[in-house]
């Protein structure tokens, strides 16, 4: 479990269900961390298990129907985030959390012109006019290196790149200072060069604005750069939580192990398989009663299929949802 | 097994060779509220004018002088009009030709409309030339065409097809002919934006002809525009066919459709509003029906809303 | 190598797409989308393509396949020259070369069911019986890892990896000789990524199959391409085996590509020096005079702005096109010659 | 009464729901129009309400007595009433009504009243008010030109640049023909409205009552009703062809009355006499070379006008406004035959031995056969409410007997239009019974008569033009009819009328149904109107009034 | 932009001469009659010339480019005229309508403020009225508000406008007698009197053809919205702190007015031949009026200039569609 500190955000038991026709989906359960002040906190996992659903929960952005927040707290400056108004939370958004979706193809809104849509949250949180509101703009183009960015603002989406476009994101994100930064895969899209433009900046931001980010990614590369911890989420829960360092160098949960196993370098040997991860996700049709990466784990046994794993304290700082113990390479014991 | 990513495996699905997909499409039908009722009361449309006149066994024609403009009553239960004829029964006779009409030339128009929508988008060339034809359509008068169309065509067909299915046929055809340009405009557009995508042009890395392309896999992902028109389709087609029968230009004025009766309604509007409202209901009910057909149906053809 | 039999040779290859405005529709420019490609692909080899985004590279792709009509150019695939055949004439040799498209939720026709989806080749070139073709089905099935039982699905209801999948078995459903995969990963995550490579080595080696893949993802590239051609703005700017690319990059560009892949190791992280790019891709309506290359380059010279550098074999097997090693006594002469050394590794 | 002045009355609101196209009746040949036209123009003479002639513009009707007429029958002079003004002032002189007559007649004119100045020899201006009219022939009834709404006079001044071809270019005048009447158009919107105002040089100093009139067009019988009965918008309203009941309930609230009376107008039945079977070579189908297989024969034509209720359908279809008749002729009273009241009762007996007679005997579905062919009718009419309720009734009349009637409508514009093209039209008559109304201009029906002579039968040599529609065809009729056209006895006319008309209706050549009233609907606060059905309805305009409570 | 608007403005003359053509030879096949509707007495002779004089005797093609000749040239100029009071128009004869031997030009000129009055404001409330609903609708989709609308403009479409004018009527004018129930077409709106009585006769006829239209649009504008609720970048406009009303009616309003903004700008052509059923049972003589009593008495140059006329708004109407798609959404380009 997370320590408690002086952390920027603190989420407890998150659980959000999506009632569909179907059924329920329990995309996120009991998920607990928390964000200290100007750290960057990574966030992996596979594609589906429940990352974007965490954050946008936070801040109430799901569509509702269907989903729901069933249980859980969020605590944001004193004040717990599933419990404000409508109004209240609109007033949070964008002036104290930003948020970077995952596919800024479609994340801007087509018809309206680039300057237009980064001047809005500063209208409306900053309460600037509208010549101030666009000098700002122009400075948070350039922020991100948009160069020209004066003559840019009147452009609309589809001019710009993608890359391009994935830095109005950001500087929509960034546009009234944020506190908390949440990016989803702002980078997954683009290819390496303009990536690591985007990774440089952020890092520059970071040291300048201070704020604390959180990035969702699946690409390890990218969080062993940036992140100070990592959450790796799988199955809507968070499997193992840690350092970044200390995880990638002592992974606990036995699906990180695997993941780390997958990915193939551009540097040092070319191993002439890549290694896959067997068997497919869950189903999170149902709330969890067991292990969800038990079917697909090297090291499953009986009390896998009987309990779900709490998570559990590895060393400082680090703790995994898991009843195996990596250093001992049998069941965990208490 | 239950926390795989594929559903718990049901035995009679797994190696049941592949089955029509309109079982598929028919078994989400049948969870659509909406849809099933108006199913049903189509069906009950249907059934009313099919069976109705077997079981009210009253002659439409029969005219009883002196019962006339009555009210409901035993013997004639929605009452009877100025002649005194059995508005049931009526009612029951002429919806067999309004159905059948706004049916059939609901049917031709969309296929026109969607044959000249697909080629237009689809073949750049011929595009321009079709949508300039359509443009010819939309500004034609509609009265000089059918006037034109009858004089040109009622005797031919009459001598060719018997008086009645001669006579169906041109109006259907006239409606038809008249009507499917809407249905063009929408089914190009959506078609031009169809043909770009990926899933076409991995058709064409098949092999694919352009026919089948056509029929494969553009024609079923424009269906829901297709299914608007069609609803929109046969309600203006009952009433079409009756302005032209009001007209001397469709069927002889013993055929008492539902637009005709409700014509003749209008002048008793005041005196007796049954006789206007029994038709523009059974008009509402079946246009209603249709449309909450074609809003299941649209919903069970698309496999993404189906597995929801 | 040079005895194994070439495939496909692509020479000179142009696919401009026309801007036409005027009231006329006079043609007035070009997207010149890829502007004048040279390679070959050997039998049972992967060629891997990696580039920016919107370099041209799905294009080359298509092009090859003719499913676009070229500019100008020719193809040769199997011996046949497929340049300037007409759509009809094409269809013949369709079931041997195949695609597997870039997005697997785009390309497979939400409205058709696993097993219509890979029947359709089968529907167009055999006239083999049912029960012929859903045993035909179910082998290609089994043969990409897909469970008998989800013929009847439709797409929607599969993950990423697995739409994959059907998309690879519809490709092999003809037995094709050349399959181009137009970044068949790039839209899946990590994990699925290695199911679909693993699958895609697996069926090369059983049946022999040659790949052009096409991918921006620089490792998996490493992983699974023979030789790799680097595109930058509709042109190769190198092509070379891929130990000697990955190991010696000649082009600043690919030295920079190279530089900016992420690596999962934190402690090599921080020690990696990046080269970071300045500036924005131009558009390929209106390259920059001299070398596609020279507005972001962090090599350019004088030169660079003034002539487009020639395309030439600076090493066996190793072709670039850079001014930097156009005269001999550069900078880039030493490293050519460390490269033939490294050539057999 | 004594205070009604020039204008005292205000304003009057007219209604035609079918709307006026133009103020110049020779133009349009629209009894819509010549109504119109009737409170600016005017003719020399008119009929009045009991279908007398009048005198109008003249002090007296010109006759052999008072040496008006010629002796030889080939002439009559008129003679202005003195002092007469046109509304913008000028005196109105023989000069007019001489260019009246070479207006209408102008061979490129297109007038519609031609007919009315056929025969004449030439028009003279005698002096400055009298003018003679002299006949290429003789003339028994010479009152037709410049007699009744539909021959008016025009001012030569406005027109003079209207002759022939250009008549339709004169828009100006056309829409607003300066004009003796009671009323001036002060504004005109062809299909819409009518704006008039009191002409202030009308010859009778204290009309008209009524300072203006608003003469609205447009919209349906229904409505056209509704504003006068109901919601008193309207103050007058014009032929309105509605159902009975519907009448009647909307006049029960007393906002309004019906002004019924009848004239000429009657509802019938044409019986084709020819074969008009499609499998016969086009230039034979429907000529006297083919006779009609059923319809030839006089049994089978009477027993169908007698199976036929026609007090029924006159109660259904018209109510008080119209009267079951069996004459061809029915108006005026003088002429109408008393002899053939024998079809008023529906005698569905006597019409199957009728048809027994005739051979044509009950097959099993009830319909008749004769020689394997069935006795089956096509009846064609035109879209008309009216008329599709009374081909629904005499089907049911007709299939009582053993006929089967198969009944198609027709649109009016085309039924009554002479497209040759077109097979649909009344006169090419290609089905085997039609019914339509017709009726005859002013009071005397020698020219409907006349119609009916053999040899006017629409045939493809003349175009299908020709006024003999059903094809009838009888010596006897056609030499009586030369004697009526030239006796000059009015009493002896009269009995000549009555014997035409009952050869005709006796050889069942044409079924009649219904005289039909002409019907107008007026506010119950409008005084003066007097219903005329020789006449334009507005005959006497300038004396409407409106009634004071 | 500019050019592609050019180019398809090029080829809508030979478009639009081609339509007219292609009218006129129908109308001159078309077996109706210009004397048909003149009374029986009038005999068949008297009938002939007067065909003569309309000029019926010409041949077809003669009469048709004489009629583009009057059309193209003659008209405009007398319109303009009689607009602006110049004196340019040429001598000459005009396009003359069959029935009332007067310029169509001058008809038309008659007719047009009614149709606007009506059937433009019609139209005009019709859309007022269905954007929100189909905005709430959608924004509400299956609510009860949602269902009602369904049912309502389900019904409001198939129910013939002669069925709820009618009622309209009888309520409204003859038991309540709140509104005329017919319209005075030489009404002038001088004064707010005038201005009152001027709503009070458009009252109900609006109100029918609005509830008419409103079920089409507000169908367009359901389906549409829905479409774009869904979209990415509402998300994002949410993530910005944007109040609801703001992310639905800035953001995804505009997205959803492309398609409907076209339905509704192709739509517009139709206003002016207006809605000939209303236009009759409310006494409105507008152009939907004049088109059918030119059919009716077969008035061909009436109908082939009216014809013509919406030959050419449908046409531009369809580019303007096409080009507002083109502004609106600045990601389609033409070329
Ligand atoms: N609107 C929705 N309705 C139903 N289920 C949903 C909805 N949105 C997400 N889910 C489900 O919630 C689960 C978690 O989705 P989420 O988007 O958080 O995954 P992710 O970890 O962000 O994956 P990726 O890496 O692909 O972005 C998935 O199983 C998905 O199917
Ligand atoms: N049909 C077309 N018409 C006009 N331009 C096109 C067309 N298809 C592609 N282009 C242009 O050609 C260039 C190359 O596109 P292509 O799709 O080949 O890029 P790519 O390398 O595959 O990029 P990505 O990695 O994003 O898939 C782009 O600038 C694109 O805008
Ligand atoms: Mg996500
Ligand atoms: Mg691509
Ligand atoms: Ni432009």
């Amino acid at each position: 479990m997370p320590e408690t500190g002086l952390s920027v955000l603190q989420v407890q038991n998150l659980k959000t269900v999506f009632a569909t026709r179907a059924g329920d989906i329990h995309a996120v359960n009991s998920v607990s961390f928390e964000l200290q002040p100007g750290e960057l906190l990574g966030v992996v996992g596979e594609s589906g298990s429940g990352k974007s659903v965490t954050m946008m929960s936070l801040i109430g952005l799901l569509p509702s129907p269907p989903a729901e927040v069933r249980a859980g707290s969020v605590q944001f400056d004193g004040k717990d985030l599933l419990k404000l108004s409508q109004r209240d939370l609109q007033a949070l958004r964008g002036r104290d959390i930003g948020f970077v979706f995952q596919d800024p193809m479609t994340s801007l809104n087509p018809v309206f012109t680039v300057g237009f849509q980064i001047m809005e949250p500063l209208r409306k949180h900053m309460g600037m006019d509208k010549a101030r509101a666009r000098k700002r703009a122009v400075d948070l183009l350039e922020l991100v290196g948009i160069p020209d960015a004066s003559a840019r603002l009147s452009d609309f989406p589809h001019q710009f790149s993608g890359g391009m476009r994935q830095r109005v994101m950001i500087a929509i994100a960034l546009a009234c200072d944020p506190k908390v930064l949440i990016a989803d895969e702002p980078t997954t899209a683009l290819d390496v060069t303009i990536q690591a433009q985007i990774l440089e900046l952020v890092k520059d931001l970071r040291q300048k604005l201070g704020m604390s980010i959180i990035w969702i990614t699946h690409d390890l590369g990218v969080i062993a750069g940036i992140a100070d911890r990592v959450m790796v989420m799988y199955g809507g829960q968070v499997a193992e939580y840690g350092p970044v360092r200390e995880v990638f160098a002592n992974p606990a949960h036995p699906y990180t192990r695997a993941l780390m196993k997958t990915v193939p370098s551009v540097r040092g040997e070319r191993a002439p398989q890549l290694n896959v991860i067997a068997g497919q996700p869950p189903m999170l049709s149902q709330h969890p009663t067991s292990c969800p990466f038990r079917a697909r784990c090297a090291h499953a046994f009986d009390r896998c299929a009987r309990e779900n794993p709490s998570r559990v304290v590895v060393s400082e700082g680090h703790d995994t949802a898991c009843f195996w113990d990596h250093k001992t390479g049998g069941p965990r014991h208490g | 097994m239950t926390d795989t990513a594929t559903p718990p495996i049901n035995p009679d699905e797994a190696f049941r060779p592949p089955r029509n997909q309109w079982w598929d499409v028919w078994d989400q039908f049948k969870t659509h509220r909406g849809a099933l009722a108006g199913l049903a009361v189509f069906v009950s449309i249907i059934l009313f004018v099919v069976v109705g006149p077997m079981v009210w066994q009253v002659d439409p024609g029969q005219l009883n002088i002196r019962m006339r403009n009555q009210g409901p009553s035993l013997d004639f239960p929605l009452g009877t009009d100025q002649l005194g004829r059995d508005l049931l029964a009526r009612l029951m006779y002429g919806g067999r030709i309004s159905v059948a009409v706004g049916l059939v030339a609901m049917f031709l128009g969309l296929v026109i409309g969607t044959l000249i929508g697909v080629l237009a988008g689809y073949f750049k060339l011929l595009d321009s030339p079709l949508m300039r034809v359509t443009d010819l359509f939309l500004a034609l008068p509609l009265l000089p065409l059918l006037l034109i169309l009858v004089t040109l065509f009622r005797d031919t067909l009459a001598r060719t097809f018997g008086e009645s299915i001669g006579v169906f046929l041109l109006i259907c055809f006239a409606i038809a002919i008249t009507s499917w340009m809407q249905t063009a405009r929408i089914v190009r557009g959506d078609v031009l934006a169809l043909k770009e995508r990926e899933y076409v042009l991995a058709a064409r890395s098949i092999g694919t002809p352009s026919l089948r392309i056509n029929t494969r896999h553009i024609l079923p992902n424009v269906l829901s525009p297709i299914m608007v028109s069609a609803t929109l389709g046969i309600a203006s087609a009952i009433i079409t066919e009756s302005a032209l029968s009001f007209l001397g230009l469709g069927f002889p004025p013993d055929f008492p459709t539902w637009g005709r009766i409700l014509y003749e309604g209008r002048d008793w509007i005041e005196q007796y509003p049954a006789r206007v409202v029994w038709p523009g209901v059974l008009i509402s009910l079946t246009v209603l029906s249709v449309n909450y057909i074609g809003d299941g149906l649209r919903d069970a053809l698309d496999p993404r809303i189906r597995g929801r | 190598m040079a005895e194994r039999r070439k495939l496909v040779e692509v020479r000179d290859l142009k696919m401009h797409f026309p801007i036409n405005t005027g009231i006329l529709r006079r043609h007035t420019g070009n997207i010149k989308a890829v502007d004048g490609l040279s390679f070959d692909i050997y039998e049972g080899e992967t060629l891997g393509i990696v580039g920016e985004s919107g370099c041209g590279k799905s294009t080359c792709g298509r092009a090859v396949l003719r499913l676009y009509d070229i500019t100008s150019g020719t193809i040769k695939i199997d011996g046949v020259e497929i340049g300037g055949k007409s759509q009809s004439a094409l269809r013949k040799m369709r079931p041997i070369m195949q695609m597997v498209f870039q997005d697997p939720q785009a390309c497979l026709n939400p409205r058709m069911t696993v097993a219509a989806i890979i029947g359709e080749p089968l529907d167009e070139h055999t006239d083999w019986s049912k029960a012929k073709k859903l045993e035909r089905i179910y082998e290609l099935m089994d043969a990409v890892g897909l469970n008998r039982s989800f013929a009847n699905r439709y797409p929607h209801a599969f993950s990423g990896g697995q739409r994959q999948r059907i998309g690879i078995a519809r490709a092999l459903a003809l037995n094709p000789k050349f399959i181009i995969c137009d970044e068949p990963i790039a839209a899946l995550d990590v994990s699925i990524q290695a199911q679909v490579v693993n699958l895609l080595e697996e069926l090369q080696d059983r049946l022999g199959l040659t790949y052009m893949f096409i991918s921006h993802d620089l490792s998996m590239v490493r992983h699974i391409a023979d030789r790799v051609a680097v595109m930058y703005l509709g042109k190769i700017v190198e092509l070379a085996p891929r130990d000697a690319l990955y190991a010696d990059p000649l082009h600043p560009y690919t030295q920079a590509l190279l530089s900016a892949v992420p690596d999962p190791d934190p402690s090599v992280e921080a020690r990696v020096q990046r080269i970071i790019l300045k500036g924005d891709v131009p558009s390929p309506s209106n390259p920059p005079k001299g070398c596609n290359f020279c507005t972001r380059c962090p090599k350019v010279m004088d030169i660079c702005h003034q002539i487009d550098p020639e395309y030439r074999e600076l090493a066996p097997g190793h072709f670039a096109a850079c001014h930097l090693y156009n005269d001999a006594g550069q900078t880039g002469a030493p490293r050519t010659e460390r490269n033939q050394q490294g050539e057999d590794a | 009464l004594a205070d009604r002045e020039r204008g005292s009355s205000g304003h009057l609101n007219i209604i035609y729901w079918q709307a006026v196209s133009t103020m110049n009746p020779y133009l349009s040949g629209g009894t819509k129009e010549m109504n119109a036209a009737s409170v600016v123009l005017e003719p020399l003479a008119r009929f009045d309400n009991l279908g007398e002639l009048t005198p109008w513009l003249v002090d007296e009707i010109p006759t052999l007595d008072n040496g008006g007429v010629a002796e030889d029958l080939k002439s009559i002079t008129w003679t202005l009433t003195e002092g007469l003004l046109w509304s913008d002032g000028s005196p109105v002189t023989s000069a007019d009504v001489v260019f009246s007559y070479e207006y209408c007649t102008h061979p490129e004119g297109g007038c519609s009243y031609r007919d009315r100045f056929a025969g004449i020899d030439r028009v003279e201006a005698v002096d400055d008010l009298t003018v003679t009219v002299y006949f290429e022939d003789v003339t028994p009834n010479p009152y037709l030109p410049f007699v009744g709404a539909g021959s008016v006079i025009i001012q030569q001044e406005q027109f003079q640049d209207c002759l022939g071809a250009r008549a339709p270019e004169c828009t100006d005048a056309n829409f607003a023909p300066i004009g003796t009447g009671p009323y001036v158009v002060s504004n005109f919107r062809p299909n819409d409205v009518i704006e008039f105002v009191a002409n202030e040089n009308y010859r009778v100093p204290t009309q008209p009552y009524f300072e203006t009139i608003t003469w609205a067009g447009g919209g349906d019988a229904n409505g056209a009703a509704r504003a006068v009965f109901q919601t008193g918008e309207m103050d007058y309203a014009w032929n309105l062809q509605l159902a009975p009941e519907v009448i009647e309930q909307m006049e029960a609230g007393g906002m309004g009355e019906l002004l019924v009376d009848f004239g000429p107008l009657m509802e019938r039945i044409e019986l084709n006499f020819t074969d008009v079977s499609p499998d016969l070579p086009p230039d034979e189908r429907g000529t006297r070379a083919h006779p009609h297989p059923i319809l030839s024969d006089i049994r089978v034509r009477e027993a169908l006008s007698r199976a036929i209720d026609r007090e029924l359908l006159t109660e259904i279809g018209f109510g008080p406004m119209g009267m079951a008749t069996c004459n061809f002729i029915v108006a005026p009273p003088a002429m109408a035959s008393p002899n053939n009241d024998n079809c008023l009762v529906q005698d569905i007996d006597r019409a199957n031995e009728l048809l027994d007679e005739a051979g044509w005997e009950r097959g099993p579905d009830g319909i008749r056969v004769k020689d394997g062919e069935r006795l089956e009718l096509l009846f064609q009419t035109s879209t008309n409410a009216v008329r599709q309720d009374f081909q629904a009734l005499i089907q049911a009349d007709w299939r009582e007997i053993g006929v089967e009637t198969r009944l198609r409508n027709i649109d009016a514009g085309v039924f009554f239009g002479s497209d040759p093209g077109s097979n649909d039209t009344y006169l090419k008559f290609f089905a085997d019974a039609q019914m339509y109304a017709s009726l005859f201009e002013g009071t005397d029906p020698t020219p409907h008569l006349e119609q009916r002579r053999c040899g006017r039968e629409p045939q493809p040599s003349t175009q299908w033009q020709g006024q003999n529609i059903n094809r009838y065809c009888n010596e006897e009729y056609d030499e009586l009819w030369a004697e009526l056209n030239r006796e000059p006895d009015p009493d002896r006319r009269q009995e000549l009328v009555i014997a035409l008309n009952d050869m005709f209706v006796q050889d069942y050549a044409h079924l009649p149904l219904v005289a039909r009233g002409r019907v107008s609907a007026a506010s119950t606060t409008v005084g003066g109107i007097v219903m005329n059905v020789w006449d334009s309805e507005h005959w006497n305009q300038a004396e409407w009034y409106r009634i004071e409570e | 932009m500019l050019s592609y608007t050019l180019r398809r403005l090029a080829f809508a003359i030979p478009t639009v001469l081609v339509i007219s053509l292609i009218v006129f030879l129908m109308l001159d096949m078309a077996p109706g009659d210009p004397t048909g509707s003149l009374p029986l007495t009038i005999p068949l002779e008297v009938r002939e010339q007067i065909r003569q004089s309309l000029g019926l005797g010409d041949p077809v093609m003669v009469r048709y480019f004489k009629w583009l000749y009057m059309m193209c040239f003659i008209e405009p100029m007398h319109i303009l005229a009689g607009m602006t009071g110049w004196d340019i128009a040429p001598d000459g004869p005009r396009i003359l309508s069959w029935q009332t031997r007067s310029p169509v030009g001058d008809i038309l000129v008659q007719r047009v403020p009614q149709t606007l009055w009506v059937v433009g404001m019609g139209y005009l409330f019709g859309i007022l009225i269905a954007l929100p609903i189909g905005v709430i609708s959608a924004y509400r989709q299956y609510s009860w508000f949602d269902q009602v609308g369904t049912f309502v403009s389900m019904i409001g479409f198939s129910v013939p406008t002669f069925f709820t004018g009618v009622v309209f009527i009888l309520v409204f004018s003859v038991w309540l007698g709140w509104f005329p129930s017919m319209y005075d077409t030489t009404h002038n709106v001088t004064n707010w009197d005038s201005f009152l009585f001027q709503v009070r006769q458009i009252a109900m006829p609006v109100a029918v053809l609005a509830l008419f239209n409103a079920s089409q649009i507000s169908r367009f504008m359901r389906a549409s919205m829905l479409d774009n609720l869904n979209q990415d970048y509402v998300r994002t406009a949410r993530a910005k702190g944007l109040g609801e009303k703001t992310v639905v009616l800035v953001h995804v309003l505009r997205n959803s007015m492309i398609p409907v903004v076209t339905v509704i700008a192709i739509g517009i052509p139709t206003v002016f031949t207006g809605a000939i059923i209303t236009e009759q049972i409310f006494r409105v003589n507008g152009l939907g009026d004049a088109l059918i009593r030119a059919i009716y008495v077969s008035d061909w140059p009436m109908v082939q200039t009216i014809t013509f006329i919406f030959a050419i708004l449908i046409v531009l109407f369809n580019l303007i569609a096409d080009v507002l798609y083109g502004i609106l959404d600045p990601r389609i380009r033409y070329d």
